[in-house]
């Protein structure tokens, strides 16, 4: 059984870089991107079958990579393999007559293998892999429209990612130097963190490079540019999974039972800050991927803001709860990404099918009773069951819907293209996925070990969880008309103020290219070399 | 003095291969001149793979035994001169077969047997220029001597120089000329450190200096012309004038071999000079002050890398910033509480950065090669429809650069990771912000060169030339194997 | 002070002036003739240093041969240098100068400091000299001690003269070297460049030959040879060969490739590469060191008449 | 003071007026001309050891005379690889300094 669960762990990133290796073939990889659904099968199978399995080892000294699967991976991997699986399924049928169908289905499957496998990481080596290989997959996918705008989105995206990425890097170096054995595996490098004298600058480093990942403010802009300038199966995936990576990175390296108040409160306050401002940003946008760009970074601010709750009190469950609030939002708006696309592709004579299961996903993001959503909500019930928490977290949810509900307004009004009716390669992806993001909640909530899902059926739950929902609604209703009246803020918001920073740095390179012109002159390079000799000498004699 | 018999007796068994690996270059240098241009080429393709053969000897000897010395003539230092292989050159000498089997089989299609009506020139000059550079490298790597490393240093300028010019360009040559001048007043200064310190000692013998050489005026005179010296022919910043030109100039196979290899020869030698000669005469403000020039070169290097128009200058610019990884070693690997250099992460995370940086480099300048040969010309700005056009020379040049930035599982990271740990342990935070924010701007002008190929064509394109696979797949296997060395460590 | 230090004070102002001169003059042409005496100054000064190898040597090759190279290269250069007005600015004259000034400072610091007595393996290059059969400790060093040296020297050589042939401009690869025949119509040398060779040739091979036990060798003699060669070349006596000629190529390697082949041989019969038996030491050494003569003299002489550049006659 | 020192602050001085020259001079020829100055003060330096090393009934220690035989060899192929490529340079319209565009190799130009 172990046998089995080791491979399925190794196979979860091993599988989609067989598929890519296989593309090098050209007959499969015009095949390919009608296989894409197959990549994340081994996932699939290892979260099922893997969780808590022993860790497997490969290689040995001087590097040995791990890869095992806790409980919130085991669950986030789940719900993301689901997502690549459908949203795979999806780009079959989307890319039909593209001509990069072929690079699309490479990128597709470099991002899916970084991503699921960054779940099954056990190692800092191997996991920063994964995210250098998600990362670079994800880029290629963000720029595959090659519109100007496409560009931007994926120069910005993967600029960010590579400095989150470098970020992270020294953290987790800083780590490594400090481990005492020759192995880097992530259980022993959160021993050896809690007990850091650079504790601090560890954790700074690793909250920085992951919340960047996961798009808190002030380091959300990317979010927004990317997922709505990728094609629709990838801004299913990238906003759905890949954000995730962030999550499963602070649920990993966090303390777990183990309070911190300062910290704690700050990523608390980080995280409503990016949940509120995403709100308001979402609402004056009137692309609806940009919206649910927005309200994706807005939802990774409430995951967050979780966290940080439990890491200021020291709630040992509360990382669980927090990647069962996260798992849900994977569901939900990979399943709502889909609907744009479905709705883009023809909706004549199934306007039902788009905006009925839609209008039931975003209220159940606000947490609407009976909804995957609900059960979420009640899992971090912990985590804001306090005072100004509470208070804020029902704002949220409140600001959620009204969102959400916004969302379903441009939905309503995205122009179809033709008048036949979306190909049921798309619709049925989307409906399968909505039906997940409703069932698979109260499925998982009790394997989760979270308790008994019955308790979310008590009067005085649903009520807490129904009025930030008739609030939010109640709002849209009064904003209906003032709505589109707001101001157009560009996707990515503050990314706009870069621009006059790029003008300063052209004008900085042309000086550098003057500068360069005269330490190339014979003199001035001939003295330097003679003044370097004089330096180093200079430098040797004893003080 | 110690008997020389006895010495003698002394050299390592299995020592034979390391004069092999210098002597066959040299064989098939002189068969390559004494039989002609017509059979320049065949000789030197069959001699690669010869070669290849023998540093893998050397490398599985120096596995076993972890070290081999060999007194040539039987005349043991300080009279006599000897050769020395440990780890570091074992691998220097596997990397250099490699490359230098690379560019001889990409060079076959422009440097190959001259057809009907052409000179056969370029041909001779090629050939022989590549198997002399190479058997100077396997001596830099070699030798124990100072002045046997002069004469290797002389040797490798002289066969690099007119792997610059070899198309006569006025401005090629004029590059020509700026780097030979240059790399004579650097290895001139050596050559006055090296009498420097036969002066105060009597010996040049590296192995020796180490048991003699106290802190004085010659040592410290000596260490910083030899330093000074040696880091111009790296074309460390500020001295980087002639790489630039010189190496974007050069057709794409020398290119790969002057970037990826020539300026690791001298590279090697401070190693060698530092951590073997004078380990213990170093000071820690002369360590920084050389990780300072490494700085100042990637931060600078990439800068401006990210500021030039066309692909091989790009390229070449890039040297420029890779090479500063090489010279962080000295602050990162300097114990200041003993004050000596010692062996460790840092000089591991060198030799890496240096072995990882010469297959992706080579692989950049050989796939640029086929990319201008594609199109005609390498302006970045007009790159587009590469994709469509060349794609595994695209994809050969973005491997390399994942190579570059430092992604797992790339020797490049292995590199970066042991500088940064070095960086880390040391408490010289530092170094870690440029490590950081050189792969930054690594990232950011490759993946500028690679949006640009991955476009749509901006004007209606000139025809495209033809390019034979098997001169594709060359740049690809080098690149492949920089961004899979990083593995190598995971292998039992 | 002594006479003795007077006259090597003497010496080194004189040094030290023609070296100032051949910076300083305002035409190349002047200072390369500045260029060449500064050479034979120099040679007494190794005459002083009880190095007559090495005086020998800077005569032949410091001053004589790289003197005719400059002056060729003046001569042509004569038309353009003239143009060139450009010079680096003030500062950065008196910063270069300040550099300059403070290596030598501190060279000449550092010698002042050097050890009393010196480090020398005079004794014990003695002491090993026998077995090489050889008489003179110099020829010992390079031809024995560190032989390895001189190998890797012949091959920088002829991968050098490899260059020079590679800057030829693709149609005169066929040709021949453009010699310089500034003095063709010369009688005097017309007539030297009959009477001399046959001398010069007696005295490169005594110079060799006696290179072993007393001061010269193998490369002083090759380099008379070469001098003569050029001197009938440049009287117009003979034509400069074709680069392309088998003959050529295969006497520029012999000397390198049969020290090579000796040198391998050594692995075999004496125990170490670049060893020999004991017994045949002498043998062997002058063995390498004729072919060795030859092409350093044809190297030597072709390094100095440069790369093939014209195209063959009709 | 005696000689072999006056020669060595000979040599100090050579190699301070030879890189003088080579640093500063336009003239490509001048800089080769230089190169040799300085090249001939380190040998002459060595020579400065060599002497200083006599022993053993020796007028100098002949390891290093036969290094600076060595070292000449070498300086004189450098310098006629140096004048070869300087005359080619000329020849191709390239002007005998340095530094004229010295960047025309380094900007804008496609190769060939």
């Amino acid at each position: 059984m172990s046998g089995a669960a080791q491979g399925w762990l190794l196979a979860t990133w091993a599988w989609p870089l067989a598929l890519l290796l296989a593309c090098t073939w050209p007959a499969v990889r015009r095949l390919m991107p009608q296989l894409l659904a197959l990549a994340p099968l081994p996932a699939l199978a290892a979260a099922l079958f893997a969780g808590g399995a022993p860790r497997v080892s490969v290689g040995g000294r001087p590097l040995e990579l791990l890869f095992g699967l806790d409980a919130p991976g085991a669950l986030l991997l789940g719900v993301a393999s689901l997502l690549w699986i459908a949203a795979g399924a999806y780009a079959g049928n989307y890319l039909r007559g593209d001509a990069h169908a072929g690079r699309f289905a490479a990128c597709w499957l470099l991002a899916a293998a970084g991503c699921l496998g960054l779940f099954v990481a056990a190692d800092l080596v191997s996991l920063y892999a994964m995210l250098a290989m998600m990362t670079i997959g994800a880029g290629g996918l963000v720029i595959h429209d090659g519109t100007p705008r496409a560009w931007r989105a994926g120069a910005t995206y993967v600029g960010l990612a590579l400095l989150a990425e470098s970020v992270l890097l020294v953290g987790l170096v800083m780590l490594a130097v400090e481990m005492p054995g020759p192995g880097l595996g992530i259980d022993e490098a959160v021993t050896t963190l809690a007990a850091s004298p650079q504790r601090p600058t560890i954790l700074a480093l690793l909250v920085f490079g992951f919340g960047l990942k996961a798009g808190l403010v002030p380091l959300h802009v990317w979010m927004p540019l990317a997922h709505s300038a990728a094609p629709v199966p990838a801004s299913a995936v990238l906003s759905g999974a890949v954000v995730k990576a962030g999550i499963i990175g602070l649920i990993r390296f966090l303390p777990s039972g183990e309070a911190l108040p300062a910290t704690g409160q700050m990523l608390a306050v980080a995280g409503f800050v990016t949940a509120f401002y995403a709100v308001v940003v979402g609402l004056t946008q009137r692309h609806p991927k940009a919206v649910l760009a927005y309200s994706s970074v807005s939802q990774m601010g409430v995951v967050v803001a979780a966290l940080g709750l439990g890491l200021a009190v020291g709630d040992g469950k509360a990382s669980m709860a927090a990647a069962f609030y996260a798992a849900h939002h994977v569901l939900v708006k990979g399943a709502l990404f889909l609907a744009v696309g479905v709705a883009a592709a023809g909706t004549k004579g199934r306007r039902g099918w788009v905006l009925a299961p839609a209008l039931v996903l975003c209220l159940g993001l606000g947490g609407l009773p009976f909804t995957g959503g609900a059960v979420a909500k009640f899992a971090v019930k912990d985590a804001f069951s306090t005072g100004i928490a509470a208070a804020l977290s029902a704002a949220s949810a409140a600001g959620t819907t009204l969102l959400m509900l916004h969302f379903l307004r441009r939905l309503a009004l995205v122009e179809v293209e033709g008048d036949r009716p979306a190909p049921a390669g798309l619709l049925l992806p989307w409906l399968a996925m909505a039906v997940a993001a409703l069932l698979v909640p109260w499925l998982l909530y009790a394997p989760a070990g979270l308790g008994s899902a019955t308790a979310a059926f008590d009067p005085l739950a649903l009520w807490q969880a129904l009025w930030p929902v008739m609030a939010g609604v109640a709002l849209a209703l009064a904003l209906r008309r003032s709505a589109d009246r707001l101001p157009s803020i560009p996707e990515g918001d503050i990314a706009a103020g870069l621009e006059p920073a790029l003008r300063v740095s052209r004008g900085l390179g042309a000086r550098l290219d003057g500068l360069d012109c005269v330490l190339r002159g014979w003199t001035v390079a001939s003295v330097a070399l003679v003044l370097v000799a004089i330096a180093i000498g200079w430098t040797l004699l004893p003080r | 003095m110690p008997p020389t018999e006895a010495l003698a007796a002394g050299a390592s068994a299995g020592g034979g291969w390391l004069v092999a690996s210098i002597a066959w270059p040299i064989i098939a240098l002189l068969l390559v001149i004494a039989g002609g241009e017509r059979l320049a080429a065949r000789v030197g393709v069959l001699a690669l793979p010869i070669g290849l053969a023998i540093a893998a000897a050397v490398a599985l000897q120096v596995g076993g035994s972890g070290e081999l010395v060999y007194n040539v003539g039987g005349w043991a230092p300080p009279l006599g001169i000897a050769l020395r292989a440990d780890g570091l050159s074992a691998a220097m000498l596997l990397v250099t077969a490699i490359v230098a089997g690379g560019s001889g089989i990409y060079a076959l299609a422009d440097f190959g047997p001259p057809r009907a009506g052409s000179s056969g020139r370029t041909s001779l000059a090629f050939w022989a220029s590549l198997l002399g550079a190479w058997a100077a490298l396997n001596l830099a790597f070699l030798g124990n001597d100072l002045f046997n490393l002069y004469v290797a240093l002389e040797m490798l300028t002289f066969a690099a120089v007119p792997l610059v010019c070899l198309d006569g360009r006025a401005e090629t040559l004029k590059a020509a000329l700026r780097y030979l001048l240059y790399a004579l007043v650097g290895s001139v200064l050596y050559l006055l450190g090296a009498v420097l310190l036969y002066g105060a000692y009597g010996t040049l013998d590296l192995g020796l200096l180490a048991t003699v050489a106290q802190p004085g005026p010659a040592t410290w005179a000596a260490a910083a012309l030899m330093t000074a010296g040696l880091l111009a022919k790296t074309a460390l910043f500020p001295l980087h004038l002639w790489l630039p030109p010189a190496h974007a100039g050069a057709p794409p196979a020398a290119s790969a071999v002057l970037s990826a290899l020539v300026v690791k020869g001298s590279f090697f030698i401070v190693l060698r000079l530092w951590f073997e000669a004078l380990p213990g005469l170093g000071s820690a403000a002369a360590m920084q002050l050389i990780g300072l020039l490494g700085a100042g070169a990637i931060l600078y290097g990439s800068a401006l890398a990210l500021r030039q128009t066309r692909l091989k200058l790009l390229v070449a610019y890039s040297t420029v910033a890779q090479i500063g990884y090489l010279f962080l070693v000295f602050p990162l690997a300097f114990d200041a509480a003993s004050g000596r250099l010692a062996a460790g992460a840092a000089l591991m995370g060198g030799l890496l950065q240096a072995v990882s940086h010469a297959l992706a480099k080579a692989a950049m300048f050989m796939s640029a090669g086929l990319i201008a040969v594609t199109l005609g010309h390498d302006r970045i700005a007009d790159l587009g429809g590469l994709a469509r056009a060349r794609p595994t020379s695209l994809l050969a040049f973005a491997l390399a650069g994942v190579s570059l930035v430092g992604l797992p599982p790339s020797g490049g990271f292995a590199a970066k990771w042991l500088l940064l740990s070095a960086a880390v342990a040391t408490g010289q935070w530092w170094w870690a912000v440029v490590i950081v924010l050189g792969g930054l701007l690594t990232g950011a002008y490759l993946v500028l060169v690679l949006m640009r190929a991955l476009d749509e064509p901006t004007a209606p394109a000139a025809p495209l030339q033809p390019v034979a696979a098997w001169r594709e797949a060359v740049p690809l296997v080098l690149a492949l194997l920089a961004v899979f060395m990083g593995l190598a460590g995971v292998l039992p | 002070m002594s006479f003795e230090l007077n006259y090597e004070l003497l010496v080194g102002l004189l040094v030290l002036t023609t070296a100032a001169w051949s910076v300083a003059a305002r035409d190349s042409y002047s200072a390369t003739v500045g260029f060449v005496s500064y050479g034979l100054l120099l040679a007494i000064v190794w005459m002083q240093l009880q190095a007559v190898d090495v005086a020998l040597t800077e005569v032949a090759i410091g001053s004589g041969l790289t003197g005719l190279l400059l002056l060729g290269a003046a001569a042509r250069l004569r038309a353009t240098e003239r143009r060139i007005v450009a010079r680096p600015s003030i500062a950065l004259r008196t910063l270069a100068a300040l550099a300059c000034a403070g290596i030598s400072v501190a060279l000449a610091a550092t010698v002042l400091s050097l050890p009393q007595p010196a480090p020398s393996l005079a004794a014990e290059a003695l002491a090993a000299l026998p077995a090489t059969g050889l008489g003179n400790p110099v020829n010992g060093v390079l031809m024995a001690f560190r032989a390895f040296d001189t190998l890797l020297e012949k091959v920088v050589l002829v991968l050098s003269l490899v260059g020079v042939w590679s800057l030829a401009p693709d149609l005169g690869w066929a040709g021949r070297p453009r010699l310089l025949h500034p003095f063709a119509d010369d009688g005097v040398l017309k007539f030297l460049a009959r009477t001399l060779p046959p001398l010069g040739l007696l005295l490169g091979l005594h110079l060799m030959w006696n290179g072993a036990d007393e001061p010269g060798g193998a490369f002083q003699g090759a380099t008379v040879l070469a001098a003569m060669w050029l001197l009938v070349l440049m009287a117009g006596l003979g034509e400069a060969p074709q680069v392309r000629a088998r003959w050529l190529r295969v006497a520029a390697v012999a000397g390198p490739a049969t020290f090579l082949a000796v040198g391998l041989a050594g692995m075999g019969i004496a125990g170490a590469f670049l060893a020999y038996p004991e017994s045949h030491a002498k043998a062997l050494i002058l063995f390498v060191e004729v072919p060795m003569m030859l092409t350093i003299a044809l190297v030597l002489a072709l390094l100095v008449a440069g790369p093939p550049e014209r195209t063959e006659g009709p | 003071m005696n000689p072999t020192t006056l020669f060595g602050l000979c040599g100090a001085a050579l190699v301070g007026i030879g890189l003088y020259g080579l640093l500063t001079d336009p003239r490509l020829l001048r800089k080769i001309i230089a190169f040799n100055l300085v090249g001939s003060g380190v040998f002459l330096l060595f020579g400065v050891v060599a002497r200083r090393g006599a022993d053993a009934g020796l007028g100098g220690d002949p390891v290093p005379q036969a290094l600076v035989i060595t070292g000449i060899v070498v300086a004189f192929s450098a310098t006629a690889l140096a004048v070869a490529l300087l005359l080619r340079l000329h020849d191709a319209g390239g002007g005998a300094t340095l530094d004229d565009g010295a960047d025309s190799a380094g900007k804008d130009r496609s190769p060939s």
